[in-house]
C-alpha cells in the first residue's frame, strides 16, 4: 500500500491542503475532501468533460488527473467564477441563453469556456463548437450554449 | 471475441527433435510468453497461469490446461486452455492444434492452429489490440520454443539487449524477442510494410 | 474505476528521472500526459507499482530552434504545439496535425513525447514524425543516443526506447522551403481514434514531384512508410492517374484491424482516400 | 385606454403562461450548487462496489470471498445467497417478470451483478472487488433474437423455464415472454390481398442506451432506532419506486422516505428499479449505516436500461394513387435475459399500436414477439413514450417506401393520406381517439420555409452529373406522437393508475408553494408549473416555489416519463388552481356584497361587471382568506390538491424536414440543414420549449448517425465507454431551425399536449429518410441504422459509387 501523503495547492484564490494516496484523483479530492461537488463525474475516460477545472491557466479534465500531481498548482473551479457576488457573464449568459437544462455539464462547459474567451475573447461559432468539443452536453444540442459563450464574449468585450 | 490464427514457423532442426519438445507439456507451456505450469492434475490435466503484456497493459490468467489429444504418427498436439484474469473481470481459452512437418532431415515446420477467445472487459476494450497481440504472442511462443531448441539462435540473434525470456516471466507482447520474431511476422506482412 | 495502488515519483531532472528508472525497474512506469495511461489504470489493465511524473522536468518542455533543426521538448504538450508561432512557420504540418488530436483539454496535458512513447498505432504523431523524417533523443544511463523516426516504431506498443531510457527531445530539420504538407484524419467524433489518417510532405519541382513522404495512423500494427506510393509518384506530376495510383499502393501496405470503426475493408479504402486528399491538400499549398 | 396598458402592464408582471420565463433552477446549477446523488455524503457511510459477470452466460460454481474481505477498509461483500434470507435476491420488475438482484446460481449477460462489496470508501470498494473470486463455468450464449426460439436453443431463464406465463398471456418456448397483437388481422389481411400495390419492408431500431451525462446511483439510508429508511436516488418516478421498495423490503411505505434531488438527465434511463439501488438498500437494513452505490459509465451503458432492439417488419397496401388502404406491422422484440421493460401492465408493448401515424388508415394490424437473449435487461423507453419511436419509424419509413414505389412525390403521398383538420377526433383502426391535429398546414408551411422544390430541383441536377462528389438527400417526417399516460382505465404500472397531482398551498401574502408528483431531470419544471400558476391565480411566477421529488413533502404521482408532466401534472396544477380561485371568488363576492355571478376575472382580479372600480385582488383575498372576515361556514385558508386522471392521451405532431449531403468516398453524412415545425398544442414556456426541442433533435441525431450497442457472438459488449458509444460534440452535431402552429388539445385544461419527445420520436425517421433518400433513385428502400460513415460506404460501395 503506497503512502498517503499532503498535496498543498490554490483553489479558487485560496491555499488548500489534502493528505491522499498517489492513486486519488483530482475530481475525488475536489468533490469529496475539499467540498467542491461542482465539477462532475461523467465517463471516467476523459470524453465528457463534465470534470473540467482550470489548472494553471489551462482546461483540464479532473478525472484524468492525478491530486499528487496539482503540488503548488492554481486551480479555478465554477465555484470560483463568481466574483464578490457578481455573477460571470459567463453564468449570467447561460441562464439568459438557456445554456443549460439538467445542469450536470453546466460547471465543466461553465469552466471550459471561461479558459477559451481568456484565449480567445471574439471566437467564431466554429471556434466555440471546436472550443467546447472536450465538454459532452445531452440536453441542449448546445445551440444555446454557443449562443451563451457569444453573449458573454460580447458583454465582456463591451465591459473591457 | 475470437480470433483464428494460423501459422506456420520454420524450425532449424529434425522434426524428430521438434517433436520431443512438443510433448512435453510442461516446457511447451513454458514457451508461452509468461506461462507456468503451477500443478499437474493428471497426464492431461493441468494447472497454470499466463501472462500477457501489452505496452503498459498486461492481464494475467489463472486457469486449467488440457491436453486433448496428442497423435505420435501426425507429430500433433492438441491443447485446451482457459482462464479468468486475476481481477474476475475478463476470461480467455485457447484452443491449440500444433504440430511438426518435417521439411528435410535438419529442417522442419512448427504449424500452429489456434482459436483464441476472450470474455468480458478484455474483450470489451481490447478488440482493438486481439487480433495483433494473439499474433504476437504465438510468435513469441515459436521463438521460444526455437531457443530452447537451439540456444545459440537466440545468441546469435541480433539487437535488444534483453537476454531470452525466463520461464515465467511475462514480456511484453512485442518488445523483447523481436528481433526473433521479426522474419516471421515479415512473412505475416508478406509484401507489406517492414 | 479507481486505479490499483501505487507509488509517485516526481524528479526535477532528467538525470534523476533515468536514476529513478533504473533503480525501479520494470515496475515502474513514466507519466506524461496521463490521458493513454491512466484510463488503462483505471479499468486495472494496467497496474505499475510506480509511477515516474516527468510534468515536473522544466527542460523537458520547450520549443526552440538550432540552426537548421526544430527541437521539442518531450514534454511539450499539444496544445503548445497548436499554438506554437515557430511551428506554424518552421512546420505547419504539426500544427494542422496536433489540431486534429483529441480534444482541448486533453491536448493540453497530452504530451508529444507521450503520444510518441506509447507507440500505439493510432495515435497521430508517429505519422507525423516518420513524413518529417524526425529524429528522437533517448536518454539512458549511459546517456543519450539519437534515431530516426523511421525505424523507430517497431510494433504494437513497441519502440527502440529500452526500460531504462527516457524520450527527451524531438528533432525536426526544417523542411526545404515551398515544401507542401497535410494531415488528412477520418475519425468517428471528436475524441476518438483516426479511422484512418495520412500524413504528407511534398516537394515539388515544376509540375514534377521532387520529393514525398507518406505515412498512415492506425493502418497496421505500427505506424507505416508508403514506400511504394512515395517511389513511384517521384518525378510524376500529380493528376487523378497518378493519385489513384498512389492511393492504390498506399492501401497496399495497410493492414487494419477490424473494430467498431469499420472491417479491413473500408479501413483499407480509407487510407486510400485521405492519402489521396492528403497528396492534394499538400500540392495545392507547394510551392515549386 | 389607460386602463388597457395598466392591464397589459399587470399581466406582463405575473410572467404567465406564453412568456419565455428565465428558469428559476439555474441559479444553483450556475453556480455549482445543484444537488446531484454523487453529492449526498453521510457520516458512516459505507461505498458499494459490484462484482460483474465476464460471461454472457455462465452457471456460477463458487463464489470465494476470503481474499476481498481480508482487504483492508472491506467491511462486506453480499452475494445472492445472503439476500436470500430477506427474500431479496430476486425482484419483480414492472413487466411482470422478476429479476435477479445478484445473480443467483447463473449469469444470463455480460456485466451482471454478482456480488456487492461494501468498504469504508471506494478506493477499499474497488480493490476488494478485484477480489472476489467467481468460478464460471461458460454456457453458450444466444445474441440474435432470431434464434431465441430455435428447437433446442440454450434455456436462458431456468427459474421460470416451467412457468406458462410471465406476465402476458402464453408462451410457446422457454425463451418466449410474450406475443401481443391488436387491430383486425383478417381485415388487414383482405385490404392486401385486393390492393392495387402493397410494399413489405424490414426495419430495425437497434439496441441503443439512453446515457445521460450523470449515471445511476443511490444513498440508501436505514436507521435501526426508528426504522425510517430514506433513498437517495437518481429517479424519475419517485413515488412508483417508493411503492415497489415497500412492497419488496416490507417497510411500510410510510416509513419510506425517496429523494430525487437533482437528476443529471434521464431520458428513460432513471425509470427502473435496478439491482443497485436494491443491494444498497438491503446493505443499509443490514448494516444499518448508509450504503452509496454510484454506477461508472461502462455499467451504466452495459447494464442498466437500454432501449429499443426492435426488428420490424413493415407492410402497406395502397391504391394505385398511393391512398392507404391496410398496414401490417410486426415486430421481434429483444428484451434481454429479464422482462423489465418499461411498459404498463395491460400495454406488453406500450403504445406500438400509434404506429398508424398521421394517416388515415382503414384496415390495421400489429404484432410483437418478445423474446430472452444473454443482454442486459432494460427496454426504457428514450426520450419517447412506451415504443413509440420504434412505431412511428415504422411507419415514416413505410411512407417513403410506398411513395418510391408509385413514384409519388415524398410529401405528396404524405398529403394524400393525411387524418384532415375536420376529421378530427379521430379513431384510428387501432382504437385511439386523435385528440387534435392540422396536419396539411404543418406541412406546407415547412415546405415553404425550405423552398422544398428548389431542394428537388437541386437533387436531380446533381443526381445527373456522374463528377458530383456528394450524394445530395431529402428526409421528412409528419409524425404524430402519443404521449401523457395516461388514463387509468388503459395504463397502470404494478397496479398503481398513471394519474398524477399537484397540491397548492396559497400565504396570506400571496406566495405560493406548488407539490407535484412529477420529477424534473432538466426539463424546467420549477418555471413552467410557476407560469401555470401564475396565470390561473394572477400571483406573480417569481413568488410561486414549486417542490417535486421528496415523497415526504409532494403528493403521489407516476413521475416524469413519456412527456406527462404537462399533460398530466400541468393539468392538475390548472385544476387545483381552479379549486382555488373558485374559493377566492366566493371570499370576493362576500366582501364586494355582490353574487358571484356579476364578478368577472381579469388578470390578477375579480371584478363587479360594469362597474370596473369595484374589484379585489387575488393578493388581497389570500390576506382575507387567513382571517376571520369570510362567507358563513368557509374554512379559512386557501389550498387544495387535485389529482388529475387524464379522459384520453395527448396527440403532439410536427412535420420535419432535413437535407443530408453525403461524401460517396468516405460515406460521411453532413446535415445542411434540419428545420422542426413543431405542434404541442398550448405553449406555456416557448424558450423551454425550443431548448427541449434542441436537445431531443440533437438525441435523434445521435440516435440515427451513430448510436447502438454492439455484441459480438458470444455476447460482449464491444462498445461500453464513450470512446465508441456516440454522444455528439458541439463539434458534430447540426444547427437546428424550429417552427411551430397551435393546435389546442381538446380535453387537456389549458390546451397543452407536451413537447419533449416529440423532436427525438420523429427526428430520427427524419434523419434516416434523408440518407436513404439520397440513394433511392438508385433503388435503395432501405438502410439499417445507425447511419454511420462505415455503414454508409457500405451503400456507396454496393452501387459503386465510390469508384473515382
Amino acid at each position: 500500500m503506497a503512502h498517503a501523503r499532503k498535496v498543498s495547492f490554490k483553489l479558487n484564490g485560496k491555499p488548500v491542503e489534502a493528505t491522499v494516496e498517489p492513486r486519488e484523483l483530482l475530481i475525488y479530492t475536489l468533490r469529496e475532501k475539499l467540498a467542491h461537488t461542482g465539477p462532475h463525474i461523467g465517463c471516467e475516460t476523459s470524453h465528457c468533460g463534465a470534470c473540467t477545472v482550470d489548472i494553471d491557466n489551462m482546461s483540464v479534465k479532473a478525472c484524468t488527473v492525478l491530486t499528487v500531481q496539482c503540488e503548488g498548482a492554481e486551480m479555478t473551479t465554477v465555484e470560483g467564477l463568481e466574483q464578490g457576488g457578481t455573477l460571470h457573464a459567463l453564468q449570467q449568459a447561460f441562464h439568459e441563453e438557456h445554456g443549460l437544462q439538467c445542469g450536470y455539464c453546466t460547471p465543466g462547459m461553465l469552466t471550459r469556456a471561461y479558459r477559451l474567451l481568456k484565449e480567445n475573447p471574439n471566437p467564431s461559432e466554429a471556434e466555440i463548437r471546436y472550443g467546447i468539443a472536450g465538454n459532452l452536453c445531452r440536453c441542449t444540442g448546445y445551440q444555446n450554449i454557443v449562443k451563451a459563450v457569444q453573449s458573454a464574449a460580447r458583454k465582456l468585450a463591451a465591459a473591457g | 471475441m475470437k480470433v483464428q490464427l494460423n501459422r506456420t514457423f520454420p524450425l532449424p532442426v529434425s522434426a524428430d527433435t521438434a517433436w520431443v519438445l512438443l510433448q512435453d507439456i510442461v516446457s511447451v507451456a513454458g514457451c508461452m510468453p509468461g506461462a507456468r505450469i503451477t500443478d499437474r492434475v493428471d497426464d492431461t490435466h493441468y494447472k497454470g497461469t499466463v501472462g500477457v503484456k501489452v505496452g503498459p497493459a498486461s492481464l494475467s490468467f489463472r486457469g486449467d490446461i488440457e491436453v486433448k489429444g496428442v497423435d505420435a504418427s501426425a507429430r500433433s498436439l492438441h491443447l485446451f486452455a482457459k482462464g479468468t484474469d486475476t481481477t474476475g473481470s475478463s476470461a480467455a481459452s485457447m484452443d491449440l492444434t500444433a504440430r511438426v512437418e518435417a521439411l528435410d532431415a535438419a529442417s522442419c515446420n512448427l504449424v500452429g492452429d489456434s482459436e483464441v477467445s476472450m470474455s468480458g472487459k478484455a474483450a470489451s476494450f481490447g478488440a482493438r489490440l486481439m487480433g495483433p497481440v494473439a499474433d504476437q504472442v504465438l510468435g513469441q511462443f515459436a521463438a521460444n520454443f526455437t531457443a530452447r531448441l537451439q540456444p545459440a539462435a537466440v545468441r546469435a540473434a541480433p539487437a535488444p539487449a534483453q537476454a531470452p525470456p525466463a520461464e515465467g516471466k511475462p514480456l511484453n507482447a512485442l518488445g523483447l524477442a523481436w528481433a526473433l520474431i521479426k522474419s516471421w511476422l515479415r512473412s505475416l506482412f508478406a509484401g507489406k510494410s517492414s | 474505476m479507481i486505479p490499483a495502488a501505487f507509488d509517485y515519483h516526481a524528479p526535477r531532472s532528467v538525470s534523476d528521472a533515468v536514476k529513478l528508472l533504473g533503480q525501479l525497474g520494470a515496475d515502474a512506469k513514466l507519466l506524461a500526459g496521463g490521458h493513454s495511461l491512466l484510463p488503462m489504470m483505471k479499468l486495472r489493465f494496467a497496474e505499475p507499482a510506480h509511477l515516474i511524473d516527468l510534468g515536473k522536468i522544466a527542460e523537458l518542455r520547450g520549443i526552440s530552434q538550432a540552426g537548421d533543426e526544430v527541437r521539442i521538448g518531450a514534454m511539450t504538450t499539444e496544445d503548445d504545439v497548436l499554438r506554437s508561432p515557430l511551428l506554424a512557420q518552421k512546420v505547419p504540418l504539426l500544427v494542422e496535425g496536433a489540431g486534429w488530436i483529441a480534444d482541448p483539454q486533453v491536448r493540453y496535458k497530452g504530451t508529444i513525447g507521450g503520444d510518441i512513447s506509447h507507440g500505439d498505432p493510432a495515435n497521430d504523431q508517429p505519422a507525423l514524425m516518420v513524413a518529417l523524417d524526425a529524429s528522437f533523443v533517448l536518454t539512458g544511463p549511459k546517456g543519450e543516443r539519437v534515431v530516426k523516426a523511421d525505424g523507430y516504431f517497431l510494433g504494437l506498443y513497441s519502440t527502440q526506447l529500452a526500460d531504462n531510457e527516457i524520450l527527451t527531445q524531438i528533432r525536426i530539420s526544417v523542411p526545404a522551403a515551398g515544401s507542401g504538407w497535410s494531415y488528412c484524419k477520418l475519425k468517428r467524433k471528436t475524441g476518438d481514434f483516426a479511422t484512418a489518417a495520412t500524413a504528407v510532405m511534398l516537394q515539388m519541382k515544376g509540375k514534377a514531384v521532387a520529393k514525398v513522404a507518406i505515412t498512415l495512423t492506425n493502418a497496421g500494427p505500427t505506424v507505416l512508410k508508403a514506400r511504394d506510393a512515395e517511389k513511384y509518384l517521384a518525378g510524376k506530376a500529380l493528376d487523378d492517374a497518378s493519385l489513384n495510383e498512389a492511393a492504390r499502393l498506399a492501401m497496399g501496405i495497410c493492414d487494419p484491424t477490424p473494430d467498431q470503426r469499420g472491417d479491413a475493408d473500408y479501413k483499407r479504402a480509407m487510407c486510400g482516400e485521405m492519402t489521396r486528399r492528403a497528396l492534394q491538400a499538400a500540392h495545392a499549398r507547394a510551392k515549386a | 385606454m389607460g386602463d388597457m396598458s395598466d392591464a397589459k402592464e399587470r399581466e406582463q408582471k405575473l410572467q404567465g403562461m406564453g412568456t419565455s420565463l428565465l428558469r428559476k433552477e439555474d441559479a444553483r446549477f450556475i453556480r455549482g450548487q445543484g444537488s446531484y446523488i454523487d453529492d449526498v455524503k453521510l457520516p458512516g457511510m459505507l461505498f458499494g462496489a459490484l462484482v460483474r459477470s465476464p460471461f454472457a452466460h455462465a452457471r456460477i460454481k463458487g463464489i470465494d470471498k476470503s481474499k476481498a474481505l481480508a482487504c483492508p477498509g472491506v467491511a462486506a461483500v453480499l452475494t445472492a445467497d445472503d439476500l436470500k434470507p430477506v427474500n431479496l435476491h430476486w425482484m419483480p420488475t414492472v413487466g411482470g417478470d422478476v429479476q435477479a438482484v445478484l445473480a443467483d446460481k447463473k449469469v444470463c449477460f455480460q456485466y451482471q451483478e454478482v456480488a456487492m462489496v461494501l468498504a469504508t470508501d471506494r478506493y477499499a470498494a474497488y480493490d476488494g472487488a478485484a477480489l472476489v473470486e467467481v468460478d464460471y463455468e461458460e454456457l453458450p450464449a444466444i445474441v440474435d433474437p432470431k434464434k431465441s426460439m430455435a428447437p433446442g436453443a440454450p434455456v436462458i431463464r431456468e427459474d421460470i423455464q416451467d412457468k406458462k406465463e410471465v406476465g402476458h398471456g402464453p408462451r410457446t418456448h422457454p425463451n418466449h415472454i410474450f406475443t401481443w397483437e391488436a387491430g383486425d388481422k383478417a381485415a388487414a389481411d383482405a385490404a392486401f390481398s385486393s390492393a392495387a400495390v402493397t410494399v413489405r419492408e424490414e426495419i430495425l431500431n437497434p439496441r441503443v442506451h439512453p446515457c445521460p451525462l450523470e449515471t445511476c446511483g443511490c444513498v440508501a439510508s436505514f436507521n435501526k432506532a426508528t426504522g425510517y429508511l430514506t433513498l437517495y436516488v437518481t429517479t424519475q418516478i419517485p413515488h412508483l419506486l417508493r411503492t415497489v421498495l415497500a412492497m419488496l423490503s416490507g417497510v411500510a411505505e410510510s416509513k419510506i422516505r425517496v429523494v430525487g434531488g437533482d437528476i443529471g438527465g434521464g431520458f428513460g434511463n432513471k425509470v427502473p428499479v435496478y439491482p443497485g439501488y436494491v443491494v444498497a438498500t438491503v446493505a443499509s437494513i443490514v448494516t444499518g449505516v448508509p450504503v452509496k452505490w454510484i454506477e461508472s459509465r461502462i455499467d451504466n451503458i452495459s447494464t442498466t436500461g437500454f432501449a429499443r432492439d426492435y426488428h420490424g417488419v413493415g407492410e402497406l397496401a395502397a391504391d394505385k394513387d398511393g391512398r392507404i388502404k391496410g398496414l401490417r406491422f410486426t415486430a421481434l422484440a429483444d428484451h434481454g435475459a429479464f422482462n423489465s421493460h418499461v411498459s404498463a401492465s395491460k400495454l406488453p408493448a406500450g403504445l406500438f399500436s400509434i404506429c398508424t401515424g398521421s394517416y388515415a388508415v382503414p384496415n390495421a394490424y400489429c404484432r410483437v414477439d418478445a423474446v430472452y437473449t444473454n443482454k442486459a435487461p432494460g427496454g426504457v423507453a428514450y426520450r419517447c413514450s412506451l415504443r413509440v419511436t420504434e412505431a412511428v419509424y415504422l411507419i415514416e419509413r413505410m411512407m417513403d417506401i410506398l411513395a418510391q414505389k408509385l413514384g409519388i412525390d415524398k410529401a405528396e403521398i404524405r398529403r394524400r393520406n393525411f387524418v384532415k383538420a375536420d376529421q378530427f377526433p379521430h379513431t384510428t383502426a387501432f382504437g385511439w381517439t386523435l385528440d387534435s391535429g392540422a396536419y396539411h398546414p404543418a406541412l406546407e408551411k415547412v415546405l415553404k420555409a425550405v423552398d422544398y422544390d428548389g431542394l428537388r430541383r437541386e437533387q436531380a441536377a446533381k443526381r445527373a452529373d456522374p463528377k458530383s462528389p456528394t450524394l445530395m438527400g431529402i428526409g421528412i417526417a409528419t409524425f404524430t406522437e402519443i404521449v401523457g399516460a395516461g388514463p387509468t382505465k388503459v395504463c397502470d404500472i404494478l397496479g398503481v393508475g398513471l394519474f398524477d397531482s399537484c397540491e397548492i398551498r396559497v400565504h396570506p401574502t400571496g406566495s405560493v408553494i406548488a407539490r407535484l408528483g412529477t420529477m424534473s431531470q432538466g426539463q424546467g419544471h420549477a418555471t413552467t408549473y410557476a407560469q401555470i400558476v401564475a396565470t390561473e391565480l394572477g400571483l406573480p411566477a417569481s413568488d410561486i416555489v414549486v417542490e417535486e421529488g421528496d415523497t415526504d413533502n409532494a403528493p403521489y404521482g407516476a413521475g416524469t416519463w413519456g412527456s406527462r408532466s404537462t399533460p398530466v401534472s400541468g393539468a392538475a396544477t390548472a385544476q387545483a388552481a381552479r379549486k382555488i380561485k373558485d374559493k377566492a371568488k366566493k371570499i370576493a363576492a362576500h366582501l364586494l356584497e355582490v353574487a358571484e355571478g356579476d364578478l368577472e376575472w381579469e388578470i390578477d382580479r375579480f371584478k363587479v361587471k360594469g362597474n370596473p372600480g369595484q374589484a379585489k385582488t387575488m393578493k388581497e383575498i389570500c390576506m382575507v382568506s387567513h382571517t376571520g372576515n369570510l362567507p358563513a361556514g368557509m374554512e379559512q385558508g386557501l389550498n387544495a390538491v387535485a389529482y388529475y386522471d387524464p379522459p384520453n392521451l395527448t396527440f403532439p405532431f410536427g412535420a420535419y424536414l432535413c437535407v443530408v449531403d453525403i461524401d460517396r468516398f468516405t460515406g460521411e453524412s453532413k446535415v445542411r440543414r434540419f428545420y422542426a415545425l413543431d405542434d404541442c398544442g398550448t405553449r406555456i414556456n416557448p424558450m423551454i420549449i425550443e431548448g427541449q426541442i434542441h436537445g431531443g433533435l440533437t438525441e435523434a441525431f445521435a440516435v440515427a448517425m451513430g448510436q447502438q450497442i454492439p455484441f459480438d457472438e458470444s455476447g460482449n459488449h464491444l462498445g461500453n465507454s464513450l470512446m465508441d458509444y456516440f454522444l455528439p460534440t458541439a463539434v458534430e452535431t447540426p444547427r437546428w431551425e424550429t417552427d411551430h402552429t397551435v393546435t389546442e388539445c381538446p380535453h387537456h385544461p389549458l390546451g397543452a399536449k407536451g413537447v419533449a419527445e416529440s423532436p427525438h420520436v420523429g427526428g430520427i425517421p427524419c434523419f434516416s429518410n434523408a440518407v436513404i433518400d439520397a440513394f433511392s433513385h438508385l433503388g435503395v428502400t432501405h438502410m439499417d441504422m445507425p447511419h454511420s460513415a462505415y455503414r454508409v460506404w457500405q451503400q456507396c460501395k454496393a452501387l459503386g459509387l465510390n469508384r473515382r
